[in-house]
């Protein structure tokens, strides 16, 4: 029998895209089902999925929980833990649309909740910290139950199948947001989990992941000390913990996240000495003191956060990602053919180096109308 | 030029490189059997003994080398730095002996002291290196460039 | 008398038909076994003499020379072994605890022979070494565990004192007196060339080795030997010796013949007084005077130095290792009981401890439980042998090894176990100066920078098969190994799983 | 600058290489009154016994003029230096002109008169190649032998005869052989291993009288002979020089450059010149094979205008007989320390003011020129160890520092 992810671990090559639009303009989510569709050759049908950011503006002070149940019984379990938790606003199906290539997909569920501000004090956590916690109680304690997107005014979608199918079963083309990420798997050893499909999200933080991260254990058993549990397996799911981890809980600039994960070979940081002695001291701070999180192996991330993407790769750039623009709008895919799908006629277009972060935050106008 | 240093610090008095010496200077090619001729292969290269001390001394390959000067015959001749003998032009009368003040002009009593043998730094045999250094087991002899002529 | 005799342990087989009689072999051992005899002309031997360091056979020219265990047999069992029978013959004899040297010769497990460890195939690129960077450089010491800013916003990049290695191997504790200084110069000057780090041991820094400071842990240990506050400030860490993995729970003894003037200057003892190392430090008898005297070695030096605290792997190391990271050290060192010794009792040596592979997957795995992983660097040592090794215990979690016996390998060692006789022929294990002189240190350091860099080689290559080009990610990697013919229960404490799972 | 050559022994071929250092275009001409190439006159003994080709009496390689660019006039004797014209005459007449002359003309064997010598038809000298190839024409299976003369030459002479079974007898003087060299106890050892090989001495006597087959000696005894050698001793060609004015002793007085007292641009080197003996402290002449040519090289540089001096002259001999080898060097007045095994192997050691003064070997020679170098380099024989060197002689005996210097430090110091 085959395990599923969390009981094994599953690597994985893949397909990723995304974009999002600085000023803040609506983009439908078809757009990016047509992007990551032109690269079907990387997916092999064992998972797709999407990620929206400023999708739920009419409830984006609440957070955002999707949630896949195997049963009734797991879905009558976590609701009575999230009433315990949170306010729960709304709760509804998510929609979606029977198609042939979309089969055995559990109960998928959406709550916009807000937590409790007593459990939070007695908690002692910050909010975001309390709940994040409660995803991951509910993850692991609740059998048949997963949460998967956590986040406010953002979503992710996914599902076992090729994407262009995953996004048509989720109906994205009734969505609109600033950003959207795309993911289609190519998995080579899974029986196909909904779960286990990507983009991972941990809060609003989300990850779509081409690669095979050869750090991935001690990624994790370092992560797991600070009160993480990588329950998938996954490298995407590790990532994610890793960015909460420094962009949350440490503090860390983005950009300083990517000299963590990416970190500069020493050659280069030797050579800075001379030209740069506090990027270089900075630099081999972080390589002593963060050095279990440096993530070597292939990847390409795009990572979603409310307000913007990241995009970096391995610091070998053993994956291929390229990045594009047009007027306010930028393109991050595996594969050029993805960006030109939707957006022919690009301004520019670039392959960025290894470890190089790509950061695109929204504009001033692209906040006032989206956050 | 390349020359042969000892550093007595690390000599061990093993003796091993007269044996060698005595062997790469042979023409034999077992080392055994170079040994269990008739006579064994006179050496060029002698270790001396003292308390807690050991050295090994050869040839120094003078510049200004007392026994090619002395020589009765012209056997003794320097070529490229190097002080050879030509055995067949010797008649072993030792003025090479008497002259050498490091007492590295060896009397080959593998022919009954008829001709004297001495370093030529296996120039001349097939070792290609200097034999005693390749086989100390300690580097306590070297050959090396020291910036000297 | 009969019960009193005991057979040669090995036999010397001469091949007169080689041998030249050039006398290397008996101008060469210490133990006398050679000698000529120029009535028979020949080279003659005594036997019962022999250790088996292979000293003759490896200098004699024509290969002549061959050693093997004397073929005589007890009426042995597998219960009463002929090694038993001996011992305990000895014993009869002498009355005393039997002493050995180097590491338990018994067939204990060796865990590391049953690990295997990962490469790529096809979906994650395997790195070659030759085209790609592939770094091996190590921080040990205490991580902070947030990441603080300055006022205007930077990130404060002050850290606990830490050691920098470019390779993570490190030369374990070896003391000048159990060790010759030819050796200790070889280790120092080895160190210092591949921007690692030796270990004085607990016989103090001799003064021509302050210059390798930089490259030098000093130790301190329940003898106190050769410690001052220069000697603190000599050295780049501070190591608190607790325990030795070859002798868990007892102390040293270097005997008086040992303690000639430099090592009596060194140690700071009386010449021919014997070294004795109590068993506890007298002034640690609990976690707390532990830290005590971690903090008063900082406090001596200043809080420059990292402080390491050696314990043996025994039966409830993650607990200790726990102790010890949360009582300020910065790096805690773990000696499994395979490891080498100068000398120790033989029943102790052989029947204390547990395997360093246990241990330091116990321990890693407790730290993390814990969460305090972060507070301390490991070091491991005590029978790691080759490249592969090293690789493995990393995956399982330490940040660098010591490596002792290989490194004597490297100068010449052959393992005959003869250490405590003071006699080695290889010029390591001896203050003889006839033999300390066999150990050119311009040789010695030259082939552990060797021995270093061509495991550091295999290393890399280890690593770039793993698609994994910087050390760190491999360090607590455990997906990368998997057991081979290890039970449920070993998989367990080892953290790994099975081959083919 | 034309180097003129008066001789075309080890002296001549020194001066010609010790020319050549320093001068590679200068004109060299060897006039020499011997119808050969350069050879070893030592070897004229090995060549007789045949343990040396004709072929390889040769001093230097046949190349050795071609190379060093010398022009040679054999077989030709110069009969008169001109110094004032700065030339040379030549038998024929003929003068040659030099800018630096070098007169190496070496010694003649000296033979007092003695009565009916005029009726041996058989009576040779032995010092030249040709006086050799005459014994060799005169020889014959079982002749009988009668050496005048003791020394160096005349038992040189008997060794070679010896492999022709001739039937030996050495008159002399002295009362032992080797005077000159060995002293009273070296010279028992080595004349009881002569006679150990059939040679016969009568010491302490002289000829009295020759008839044509035999000889009566002043002792009163008859000794019958198929042949005479006359090796009684020689004396040095000094002739031109004293003729020129040059000053003359024993042998031609020069500076410790080689030039010759009271001849401008004349310099003096070999057996016919005195060197100065640092062991004795007198002027004498050194008839050894590498005080000619060390002489011929000092002044050979000194002729090309490097200013070198020879310097530490001390008598010194290698030598055997019927394989029993000497090597002696310096002068025996002093403490003598002496060492025999009451076989064949002697050691003497002699020192005076600290130093080792000279030395006798006899059997076992091994090294030797440790022994050489203390005396010739003024080492004090309380900065070695002078027990250690009366065992043997090694390079233990010198202090580390020396060792260092020698063994470990720079290029081998000949001197």
């Amino acid at each position: 029998m085959l395990l599923k992810e969390g009981e094994i671990r599953i690597p994985s090559g893949c397909a990723i895209s995304g974009f999002i639009s600085r000023d803040g303009h609506k983009l439908n989510g078809s757009d990016v089902v047509k992007s990551i569709s032109y690269m079907h050759d990387r997916s092999n049908g064992l998972g797709g999925g999407f990620a929206g950011y400023g999708i739920y503006p009419e409830y984006k002070d609440l957070y955002a929980f999707h949630v896949f149940y195997n049963s009734n019984t797991a879905r009558e379990q976590t609701e009575r833990f999230l009433d315990r938790h949170f306010d729960v606003v709304n709760l509804s199906r998510i929609p979606t649309k029977k198609i042939p290539a979309i089969i055995n997909e559990p109960l998928i569920w959406r709550y916009f909740v807000n937590p409790l501000p007593t459990k939070i004090a007695s908690s002692q956590l910050d909010e975001k910290e309390f709940v994040a916690q409660c995803v991951i109680r509910i993850n692991n304690d609740i059998d048949g139950a997963y949460v998967f997107s956590s986040g406010k005014n953002m979503g992710v979608f996914k599902a076992v199948g090729f994407p262009e199918d995953v996004g048509e079963f989720y109906r994205l083309e009734e969505y609109e947001g600033y950003a959207w990420t795309a993911h289609g798997r190519y998995p080579t050893n899974t029986p196909g989990w909904w779960g286990g499909a990507h983009p991972f999200s941990l809060l609003d933080y989300t990850i779509v992941h081409n690669g095979e991260i050869s750090s991935y254990d001690a990624n994790r058993r370092f992560i797991e000390m600070f009160g993480y549990k990588c329950t998938l397996l996954t490298d995407t799911e590790v990532i994610t913990y890793i960015f909460d981890y420094l962009n949350r809980k440490q503090n860390l600039s983005l950009e300083d996240i990517a000299s963590v994960i990416a970190a500069p070979f020493w050659s280069e940081i030797d050579a800075m000495e001379k030209t740069d002695p506090e990027k270089a001291a900075k630099l081999k701070y972080f390589r002593n003191a963060l050095s279990s999180l440096l993530i070597t192996g292939p990847f390409s991330i795009i990572l979603g956060y409310t307000g913007g993407l990241m995009a970096l790769n391995d610091r070998l750039k053993l994956r291929s990602m390229v990045v594009a623009e047009k007027g306010d709008m930028v393109y991050i895919a595996s594969e050029e053919c993805a960006i030109r799908a939707i957006c022919p006629d690009v301004d520019n277009i670039r392959s960025p180096r290894g470890g190089e972060p790509v950061i695109v935050n929204l504009s001033e106008e692209g906040k006032r109308k989206c956050l | 030029m390349k020359r042969v240093y000892v550093n007595e610090d690390w000599c061990l008095g093993c003796h091993l490189c007269e044996y060698y010496c005595a062997f790469a200077n042979s023409g034999e090619t077992d080392m055994a059997k170079a040994f269990k001729l008739d006579k064994a292969p006179v050496p060029r290269i002698t270790v001396e003994e003292g308390d807690g001390i050991n050295f090994a001394v050869q040839c120094r390959h003078c510049k200004d080398a007392p026994c090619v000067k002395g020589c009765i015959t012209g056997a003794l001749s320097i070529n490229n730095g190097v002080i050879e003998i030509d055995g067949s032009r010797c008649v072993g009368c030792y003025t090479c002996v008497l002259s050498c003040p490091y007492g590295c002009i060896v009397i080959d009593e593998k022919n009954g002291g008829k001709t004297i043998t001495k370093c030529e730094l296996c120039t001349r045999n097939s070792a290609g290196e200097p034999a005693c250094v390749a086989n100390c087991p300690n580097r306590a002899i070297v050959f090396e460039e020291r910036g000297e002529d | 008398m009969p019960v009193n005799f005991f057979p040669a342990q090995f036999e010397v087989i001469r091949n007169t038909d080689k041998c030249i009689k050039c006398r290397a072999c008996e101008r060469q051992c210490s133990n006398e076994v050679h000698f000529y005899d120029a009535d028979y002309d020949k080279m003659l031997t005594k036997d019962a003499q022999c250790v088996d360091c292979q000293r003759c056979v490896c200098i004699c020219p024509t290969g002549a020379l061959k050693i093997r265990p004397n073929e005589n047999a007890f009426r042995e069992s597998a219960n009463y072994t002929q090694q038993i029978m001996i011992e305990n013959y000895r014993q009869a004899g002498s009355g005393g605890v039997l002493l050995s040297s180097m590491g338990t010769p018994k067939d204990y497990p060796v865990y590391w022979d049953k690990i295997l460890i990962n490469a790529s195939q096809v979906t994650n690129p395997s790195i070659d070494p030759l085209r790609e960077p592939m770094e091996t450089k190590v921080f040990l010491g205490k991580k902070p565990s947030t990441i603080k800013k300055n006022p205007d916003g930077s990130i404060n990049t002050e850290l606990p004192p830490h050691l920098e290695l470019n390779i993570p191997i490190m030369f374990s504790a070896m003391s000048y007196g159990s060790i010759s200084k030819n050796a200790h110069e070889s280790l120092a000057r080895a160190a210092a060339e591949l921007g690692t780090y030796y270990n004085t041991g607990e016989g103090g820094l001799h003064k021509d080795f302050y210059q390798y400071g930089e490259n030098t842990i000093v130790q301190v240990a329940s003898g106190r030997f050769g410690v001052f506050k220069g000697y603190l400030e000599a050295g780049a860490a501070i190591e608190i010796k607790m325990g030795q993995g070859a002798k868990p729970g007892i102390g040293g003894h270097l005997p008086g013949a040992k303690i000639r003037e430099d090592v009596s200057r060194t140690r700071m003892i009386p010449m021919g007084t014997d070294a004795i190392s109590p068993a506890p430090h007298h002034d640690i008898y609990s976690i707390e005077d532990l830290r005590q005297l971690i903090f008063s070695l900082k406090e001596a030096t200043e809080y420059k130095k990292p402080v390491i605290v050696k314990i043996a792997a025994v039966h409830n190391v993650a607990a200790i290792a726990s102790g010890i990271a949360r009582s300020g050290a910065d790096i805690i060192a773990i000696d499994g009981f395979r490891g080498g010794t100068g000398a120790a009792p033989t029943r102790i040596r052989d029947n204390v401890g547990i395997p360093i592979e246990l241990a330091l997957a116990a321990v890693d795995q407790r730290l993390r439980d814990e969460g305090i992983r972060n507070e301390v660097s490991i070091v491991v040592g005590g029978s790691i042998r080759s490249s592969s090794d090293a690789v493995k215990a990393i995956a399982l979690g330490a940040d660098a090894i010591y490596i002792g016996t290989p490194a004597l390998l490297a100068l010449g060692c052959h393992l005959c176990r003869s250490c405590h006789s003071g006699k080695c022929n290889w010029g390591i294990a001896t203050q003889r100066p006839d033999l300390v002189k066999r150990l050119n240190p311009e040789i010695g350091y030259q082939r552990l920078v060797n021995l270093v860099h061509a495991w550091d080689h295999e290393i890399k290559e280890m690593m770039g098969g793993m698609g994994i080009n910087s050390i760190e990610s491999l360090r607590g990697n455990r997906l990368m190994l998997r057991g081979i013919g290890l039970n449920q229960k070993e998989l367990d404490i080892l953290g790994i799983q099975h081959a083919g799972e | 600058m034309k180097y003129v050559i008066i001789g075309n022994s080890a002296a001549a071929i020194g001066t010609v290489q010790g020319i050549r250092e320093y001068d590679k275009e200068g004109q060299i001409v060897i006039i020499s009154d011997e119808k050969y190439s350069t050879y070893s006159r030592p070897l004229i003994s090995y060549w007789l016994k045949g343990a040396v080709t004709e072929e390889n009496m040769r001093y230097r390689d046949t190349d050795f003029y071609e190379k060093n660019d010398v022009d040679t006039l054999f077989d030709t004797k110069v009969i008169k230096i001109n110094p004032d014209k700065k030339t040379i005459t030549i038998e024929n007449g003929n003068e040659v002109s030099y800018d630096k002359l070098m007169v190496a003309t070496g010694s003649k064997p000296f033979v007092p008169p003695m009565e009916g010598l005029e009726k041996v038809e058989k009576k040779f000298t032995f010092m030249t190649f040709d006086s050799a190839k005459a014994v060799k024409e005169a020889i014959f299976e079982g002749a009988k032998v009668l050496i005048v003369g003791a020394g160096l030459i005349g038992l040189k002479a008997a060794e070679a005869l010896e492999h022709y079974g001739a039937d030996m007898t050495v008159v002399d003087l002295a009362d032992r052989i080797l005077p000159s060299i060995l002293d009273t106890e070296a010279s028992a050892i080595m004349q009881k291993h002569i006679e150990s090989k059939g040679v016969k001495f009568i010491l302490g006597t002289s000829v009295k009288k020759f008839s044509e087959k035999s000889a009566v000696l002043n002792n009163g005894e008859t000794v019958d002979f198929d042949i005479v050698i006359l090796a009684v001793g020689v004396r040095p060609n000094t002739e031109l020089v004293s003729e020129a004015g040059g000053k003359v002793n024993r042998g031609i007085v020069t500076d410790n450059k080689q030039a010759v007292d009271g001849l401008k641009d004349v310099y003096s080197a070999g057996d016919c010149t005195e060197s100065f003996d640092i062991t004795s402290g007198q002027q004498k002449i050194l008839a050894l094979l590498p005080n000619a040519f060390m002489q011929g090289e000092v002044a050979g540089k000194n002729m090309a205008g490097k200013e070198t001096y020879y310097l530490n002259a001390i008598p010194m001999n290698a030598i055997g007989f019927f394989g029993l080898h000497i090597i002696t060097a310096g002068s025996y007045d002093g403490e003598a320390f002496v060492e025999t095994d009451g076989k064949e192997n002697y050691k003497k050691l002699v020192t005076k003011d600290n130093e080792l003064k000279g030395f006798i070997l006899m059997g076992d020679v091994k090294r030797a020129g440790i022994y050489t170098s203390l005396i010739k380099q003024h080492i004090s024989i309380d900065e070695c160890d002078f027990e250690l060197l009366k065992n043997k002689p090694q390079m233990m005996a010198f202090t580390r520092e020396r060792r260092n210097e020698k063994l470990a430090g720079g290029v081998g110091n000949g001197n």
